[in-house]
């Protein structure tokens, strides 16, 4: 219980105590300027101590100081029912189911890309420099546009979000994984030459769980691209579910506090997601018998 | 036919600094059911011809044909069965499952692969060790697994590059004779590397000797022993005598003679 | 019912009132008519979304429209509910800025995503070149809300008057802090908010008389929503709105951009809308048949 | 082994042409007429003739590039201005030609380079035949079928705006590319590789600062866009901080991997020489982590363009990538739209093509490069 | 003072099924100078006692004191000098770097190192291989590298893990040779595993014989050899003596005798 204190919460608490402190010395500063703007043009002159609360307490501040965001975020996250559209657990469950579609497409995608370019000259040669341009398209800048096409076509809802994650996903996994599965020592490629396995027997026994390090690190690279790639599908949509509408209906209208609520939503569930992801790695690795550090 | 035909064999590596000469005119034919034993000095070619042989390697010079094939399509006929010199075990695989690799790979029934599983690891003596993964062994078990693994299917061309080195006397006595045992019931051809003189002498119809920069064959030795060979044949004179002519071979060799 | 989507240029506000009303409210029932209305965004061109067959009727401005137009998407106005524009340039009193001649040197906000004809052509008229330098203005990219100018990032900014404006208010400004230039008042507005379709498909005369009932029934709800401020933006809270009472003075506002809810346009405005694209190469062609006043007049 | 030897590519391509002749006109109407049409059926039964005798490789190479090219260029004219003119001929007769080139491809990729300057022209032909047929398609369908210039223009249209609007791209990849995310990659790249140090060296702050960078990379670029143009101001820093936000967390995750890669026999060994931490990481760790550094630096060399073009979807001066793109879309200039949207993919892939290089040249002793 | 001094020392490795005693109750003393032998059969824990020497591994019974200090003391005063079983070479270093290694780490000036890089490649015959990558070598040239590394700086107390092992007899001769002129003339200590007992009995001054399950001591041999010892003194009747006791005890220690 005690080790447990030393190891994990005081740490984690130490640094997050230390971003707290330096989140209100920026809350201070940046409020501050016009904090004063305000102050000249109602003619008042505060003392420096309400002068600070004043700038702790705007109602749209330029940086909402944390006790403002962990109020928001709580009444948004405890005291709603979690169906009510004003939920951010609604929202970040919204997010997420597109994001757990778009990772699982992504990462499946970012695989079978890899394995043939891997397995096929052809592909290795004609495809890979394409996909490299592919992920060069601002996706981001084109989401409007895709989400129009798509709704078009009449695909709407889930989808077309998910499609967006999926594009940002499979490259860190693809490549990743092209490196994972040409990481097999040359003594265990030759020995699978000996045995004349086939490039399929090769592929499972050897170069997949060769991979598995790498394949992890890719995942949770990916697993954070396809949040981002959920949030900002959610933004052409008319802004109606899931953190990204929070996010943006919160800068039409400047209300800082609830944006940074919502990022605060993302970033749980992002925590959430890579977490899982690693501790899926270390289980894994620990079935194929990885030799503790 | 002869099981392996070498004709004017050479191989050059192409390295940053110049290329390296590992084997130049080897001429040599194994034929079936001859046990033959590579020396020669480290670094004389002798894993290099093993893997010519083994298709793992393109000669740059000459011809080489494996049961009349050429290596690649006898590779495909899962033609023979290599022990490399380092272990190369799979890391996250357990021993057994390691040595289940090629039954699996080569499509052996589940049963028939647990009873192999259990018979090749008796006759290295890893009983005991089946769940453990490669780590967790010494190194000269590590090398005994290695060696279960390609006992453990049925190729009639047996290719083991020093599989005793990390080994013991006593067990790599106890080794040999399970080897010659195999080969005189199995009938397989065996191309067998090894750095110890006696153990060469001992087990073998043919000694090829070699000698570095550029790997050659410098003396082919046909053995006069006969087939049965109790493990008191080491103190026999044909014995020494063989084993005095290896010797003088291999000085012959080597760069230095101090 | 005949199915009509309509595609929004922004996202649901009062500034959309009327149809939100409309639906609400069973106008378009009224009117045999089933209408799916598509929230729009930041990056959503209602013209590509009707290019693309993703909507029948969009609202958008006239500048794009016309630009659009020019690119081979045959736009035709069907209505005009907006009479006046909202779009206005203000800066803070204590800035630098106090009249047009202060320009110079400064650093103004500006929409971009078709919004900024007016600004350009406003530039135009002055003879300010827009290069950045002592002599002319440099012109930053907005972001869609009012932090330019609380962060003093820009010395003036754009806002609607039924919007970010009030955005400005609620964050301190009083209405003396402000220094207002307003298009419209300025006459070089351009047309904002209205209706348009595809012209192909008003070859059909079906569509030309469900569009009639749309444009109508539209009216209505434009006509209850001015009526009934409050209950309008409680409307557009249901479909997404945020922020009540921020609706319910921007239903004040539009109501004044509305002016009369008969949708007619005014031949006059779109000329001068049509020449200050064609002056400032928006657009390369003198536009033909942009408009049709066919459904206003059957209303 | 002499005779014909037709490959299904030709034999679908014969195929589909004999179907073609069937379905004339190619468009309605035809601008070339049928001289030209003939000429287009000419060219591809000779390539698929040629392609099927016993002819050199050589020879049958180009034979197949002159065929599926000449004929689709005959093909394209043929369409003439008129969009959506296209009849199922011509889409046949595009199919059949996109099979030679296919079977240009498979013979090319065939060829084993005796030089290696002829080895290196070859890994530059074969995509670049992939890219071009992705653009031929591209235009063929997006003028053969019609579809409005504002959803999609064809390739030829962007050409001509790329041409004639150098300055302002030059401009814009200034501002975005060599401010914006040249600055925020080697930043953001470098604190992702020093916090991974960092919580390796230190208990404390693998166990504090992982959750919290972990936290960072899904700070949607939407959210945090903003809030950095509040920060950094409009100009391109605000937009190499969001780079830097971007480009930090593939950085972390890759290198603390890389970081746990090393074997234990070496790290054994490093212990038998009292080696210190610094020691260690710099002679065995980092060396061994290579391999996932440069995964990070090549994803991110994506990531971060992507992250500074949007970045400018929200307060910018009136230059770069990003506004361009946003302004352009809703003046329906979709052309200049991809224009830009084609330049930033040529800078990318140099970008990455770059470090794809570095990558070969500072791990080629890993497998993955010495061939695996 | 001993250099290395063990008693009672145990260590059991836990393992997913089950803990394996790999050493029990060791109780040994090396003194300053002494060329110690460890042999016997493969898995009985020989290269586990060197590791925990060199404090790679923690005992789970008993003490151990290295120079008198505990093993993590004299690692950290850079006490010794590890050649292990593999090579382990870095595959991003060309050999002579590989070489360097050590002398970097303990902040050898330049000029040193390069002599001390050209010396000991020279000593163990891999002139010409300096720009070399570990994988363009033959695996006995890999482990010749590593032993060079390990000699290339002064340690007061080597560790060698079969390291001549991979190499064949005349090569295994000349750096047995070496080993004892560097042994001779430095007054190193070194502890020494071998499966060859000729090469035991020839080199060392003490011979420890270990059998397995659990690892232990059955048997340490002091050497009546002379100090000085030409190669021919392997046919005298002393050394022969010396290594029938050494069969024997690694005889007993077996689990099979057939
Ligand atoms: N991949 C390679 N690239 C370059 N040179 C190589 C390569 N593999 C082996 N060599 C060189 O070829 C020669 C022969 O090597 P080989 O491994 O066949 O020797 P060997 O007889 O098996 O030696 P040992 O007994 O030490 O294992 C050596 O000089 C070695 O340096
Ligand atoms: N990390 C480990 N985890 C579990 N068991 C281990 C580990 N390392 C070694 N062992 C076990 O400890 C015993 C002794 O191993 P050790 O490596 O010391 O043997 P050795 O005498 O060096 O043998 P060899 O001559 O084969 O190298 C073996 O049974 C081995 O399985
Ligand atoms: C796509 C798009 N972007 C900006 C505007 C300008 N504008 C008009 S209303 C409004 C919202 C605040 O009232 C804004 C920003 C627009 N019309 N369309
Ligand atoms: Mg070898
Ligand atoms: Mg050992």
């Amino acid at each position: 219980m005690t080790d447990r204190f030393r190891d994990k919460i005081l740490p984690v608490t130490a640094i997050l105590l230390a971003i707290v402190a330096a989140w209100y010395v920026g809350a201070y500063m940046l409020n501050a300027p016009f904090q004063r703007d305000l102050d000249r043009r109602a003619g008042e002159t505060p003392t420096f101590s309400e002068f600070v609360v004043k700038t702790m307490t705007q109602p749209k501040p330029t940086l909402p100081a944390p006790h403002q965001v962990a109020v928001n975020f709580y009444e948004n996250t405890f005291l709603r029912s979690v169906t009510s559209a004003r939920s951010l657990v609604y929202h970040s469950w919204v997010t997420l189911s597109s994001t757990l579609a778009g990772f699982a497409m992504g990462t499946l995608l970012g695989i079978v890309i890899a394995v043939g370019i891997v397995h096929v000259t052809t592909l290795d040669r004609s495809l890979m420099p394409w996909i490299i341009t592919s992920q060069t398209i601002p996706i981001l800048a084109l989401a409007p546009m895709i989400i129009v096409v798509l709704a078009a076509v009449g695909i709407t809802g889930l989808l077309p979000k998910a499609l967006i994650s999926t594009y940002l996903s499979f490259f860190p996994v693809a490549v990743g994984m092209v490196k994972g599965l040409r990481s097999p020592d040359a003594i265990h490629l030759d020995l699978m030459r000996t045995y004349n396995a086939s490039k399929a027997e090769t592929f499972w026994k050897l170069r997949l769980p060769a991979s598995v390090p790498f394949l992890f690190a890719s995942m949770k690279v990916a697993v954070a691209a396809s949040l981002v790639g959920a949030i900002v599908g959610e933004l052409p949509t008319g802004a109606v579910a899931g953190i990204g509408s929070k996010l943006l209906s919160g800068s039409y209208y400047s209300q800082t506090i609830d944006m940074f609520a919502a990022l605060v939503a993302g970033s749980v569930v992002a925590v959430l997601l890579v977490t899982a992801v690693g501790l899926t790695g270390r289980i894994v690795e620990r079935a194929m018998g990885a030799r503790p550090a | 036919m002869s099981v392996v035909q070498a004709q004017g064999l050479g191989l050059t590596f192409n390295t940053n600094d110049g290329p390296v000469h590992a084997l130049s005119n080897v001429n040599l034919t194994i034929e079936k059911g001859e046990f033959v034993s590579f020396i020669g000095p480290s670094g004389c070619g002798k894993t290099t011809f093993l893997r010519v042989i083994a298709d793992l390697e393109q000669p740059t010079d000459g011809t080489i044909t494996v049961n009349g094939l050429s290596p690649r399509e006898a590779r495909e006929a899962r033609g023979y069965g290599y022990v490399f010199q380092a272990a190369g075990l799979f890391p996250w695989r357990t021993i057994e499952r390691n040595v289940a690799l090629p039954l699996e790979i080569m499509g052996y029934p589940k049963v028939e692969i647990a009873q192999r599983i259990a018979r090749t690891l008796d006759l290295v003596n890893l009983k005991g060790f089946e769940k453990k993964f490669p780590w967790q062994l010494s190194g000269g078990m590590q090398q005994r697994a290695s060696i279960a693994r390609a006992l453990a299917f049925d190729a009639d061309l047996l290719l083991m590059d020093e599989p005793f080195g990390a080994l013991d006397e006593i067990v790599r006595d106890h080794l040999n004779e399970q080897l010659l045992q195999l080969w005189d019931r199995t009938n397989k051809t065996i191309c067998f590397v090894t750095h110890s003189i006696p153990e060469a002498v001992y087990l073998s119809t043919k000694i090829v000797v070699m000698s570095p920069r550029p790997g050659r064959v410098t003396d082919v030795i046909e053995s006069t022993l006969p087939k049965e060979r109790p493990l008191d044949i080491r103190e026999s004179p044909e014995f020494l005598a063989i084993a005095a002519r290896v010797r003088d071979g291999l000085r012959a060799g080597h760069s230095y003679d101090d | 019912a005949d199915a009509v989507t309509l595609q929004l240029k922004w996202v649901a506000q009062s500034q959309f009132a009327g149809y939100f009303v409309a639906k609400d409210k069973g106008f378009y029932e009224e009117e045999d008519l089933d209408v799916t209305i598509k929230p729009g965004g930041p990056d959503i061109a209602p013209e590509q979304v009707i290019a693309g067959g993703g909507a029948d009727v969009v609202v958008t401005w006239m500048a794009a429209a016309l630009a659009a137009r020019d690119k081979g998407v045959p736009l035709v106005n069907i209505a005009q509910p907006y009479k006046k524009a909202g779009m206005q340039l203000v800066c803070p009193t204590d800035g630098p800025v106090k009249t047009t001649d202060d320009f110079k040197g400064h650093t103004l906000g500006v929409w971009f995503f078709g919004n900024e004809y007016p600004f350009y052509a406003w530039m135009n008229s002055l003879g300010i070149p827009t290069e950045g330098g002592a002599d002319g203005v440099t012109v930053l990219k907005q972001s869609f809300d009012v932090q330019p100018l609380i962060q003093k990032q820009a010395d003036c900014i754009s806002v609607m008057t039924y919007n970010e404006y009030w955005q400005l208010i609620d964050a301190g400004y009083k209405p003396e802090d402000l220094i207002v230039f307003n298009y419209t008042e300025m006459g070089v507005d351009l047309l904002e908010d209205g209706l348009y379709v595809m012209g192909d498909k008003l070859e059909d005369e079906a569509f030309k008389d469900k569009m009639v009932r749309f444009v109508r029934a539209s009216m209505k709800g434009w006509e209850y929503a001015i009526a009934n401020p409050e209950e309008a933006a409680g409307i557009v809270m249901d479909n997404g709105g945020q922020d009540e009472a921020h609706q319910v003075r921007m239903m004040g506002e539009v109501a004044k951009l509305i002016d009369q809810p008969d949708a007619k346009l005014i031949p006059e405005a779109y000329e001068r809308t049509a020449k200050a694209l064609l002056d400032q190469k928006i657009i390369e062609k003198e536009p033909e048949g942009a408009y049709t006043t066919d459904i206003t007049d059957a209303l | 082994m002499s005779g014909l030897r037709v490959s299904w590519q030709g034999g679908l391509a014969a195929l589909l042409a004999l179907a073609a002749l069937l379905m004339l006109p190619i468009a309605e109407p035809s601008a070339g007429g049928p001289s030209v049409t003939a000429a287009i059926l000419l060219l591809v039964a000779l390539a698929i003739a040629v392609d099927a005798a016993p002819a050199g490789t050589m020879v049958r190479a180009a034979a197949l590039l002159v065929g599926a090219h000449a004929g689709v260029y005959l093909l394209l004219g043929d369409l003439g201005s008129v969009n959506g003119a296209a009849r199922g001929a011509f889409y046949l007769l595009l199919v059949s030609c996109w099979l030679l080139a296919w079977r240009l491809v498979s013979v090319l990729s065939s060829i084993r380079a005796a030089s290696r300057t002829g080895e290196v022209a070859l890994r530059l032909v074969i995509p670049f035949l992939f890219g071009v047929w992705i653009l031929v398609l591209w235009e063929a369908i997006v003028r053969g079928a019609g579809i409005p210039f504002v959803l999609l223009p064809p390739p030829s249209a962007i050409a001509a705006r790329i041409g004639n609007s150098l300055p302002i791209l030059a401009a814009d990849v200034n501002q975005t590319i060599f401010k914006a995310v040249l600055v925020g990659y080697v930043m953001g790249c470098g604190a992702g590789f020093l916090a991974a140090i960092a919580a390796d060296r230190f208990v404390f702050m693998r166990r504090g600062l992982l959750p919290v960078g972990n936290m960072v990379s899904a700070l949607p670029i939407i959210g945090v866009a903003p809030i950095m143009v509040m920060w950094f101001g409009f100009d391109w820093q605000s937009k190499a901080a969001v780079v830097v936000i971007m480009t930090f967390f593939p950085m972390l995750v890759n290198t603390g991997a890389g970081l746990a890669a090393s074997g234990h026999m070496e790290r054994d060994l490093m212990r038998t020489y009292a080696s210190g931490y610094w020691q260690t990481l710099f002679k065995l760790r980092l060396p061994a982590a290579m391999p996932f550094i440069f995964n990070a630096l090549k994803i991110n060399s994506t990531l971060a363009l992507i992250g500074a073009i949007v970045a400018e979807f929200f307060g910018t001066p009136v230059v770069g990538m990003g506004f361009r793109i946003s302004t352009e879309v809703g003046r329906m200039n979709v052309d200049m739209v991809w224009a830009e949207i084609a330049v930033a993919a040529l800078a990318g892939s140099v970008f990455y093509g770059v470090i794809a290089l570095l990558e070969r040249a500072v791990t080629f002793w890993h497998p993955s490069i010495r061939g695996g």
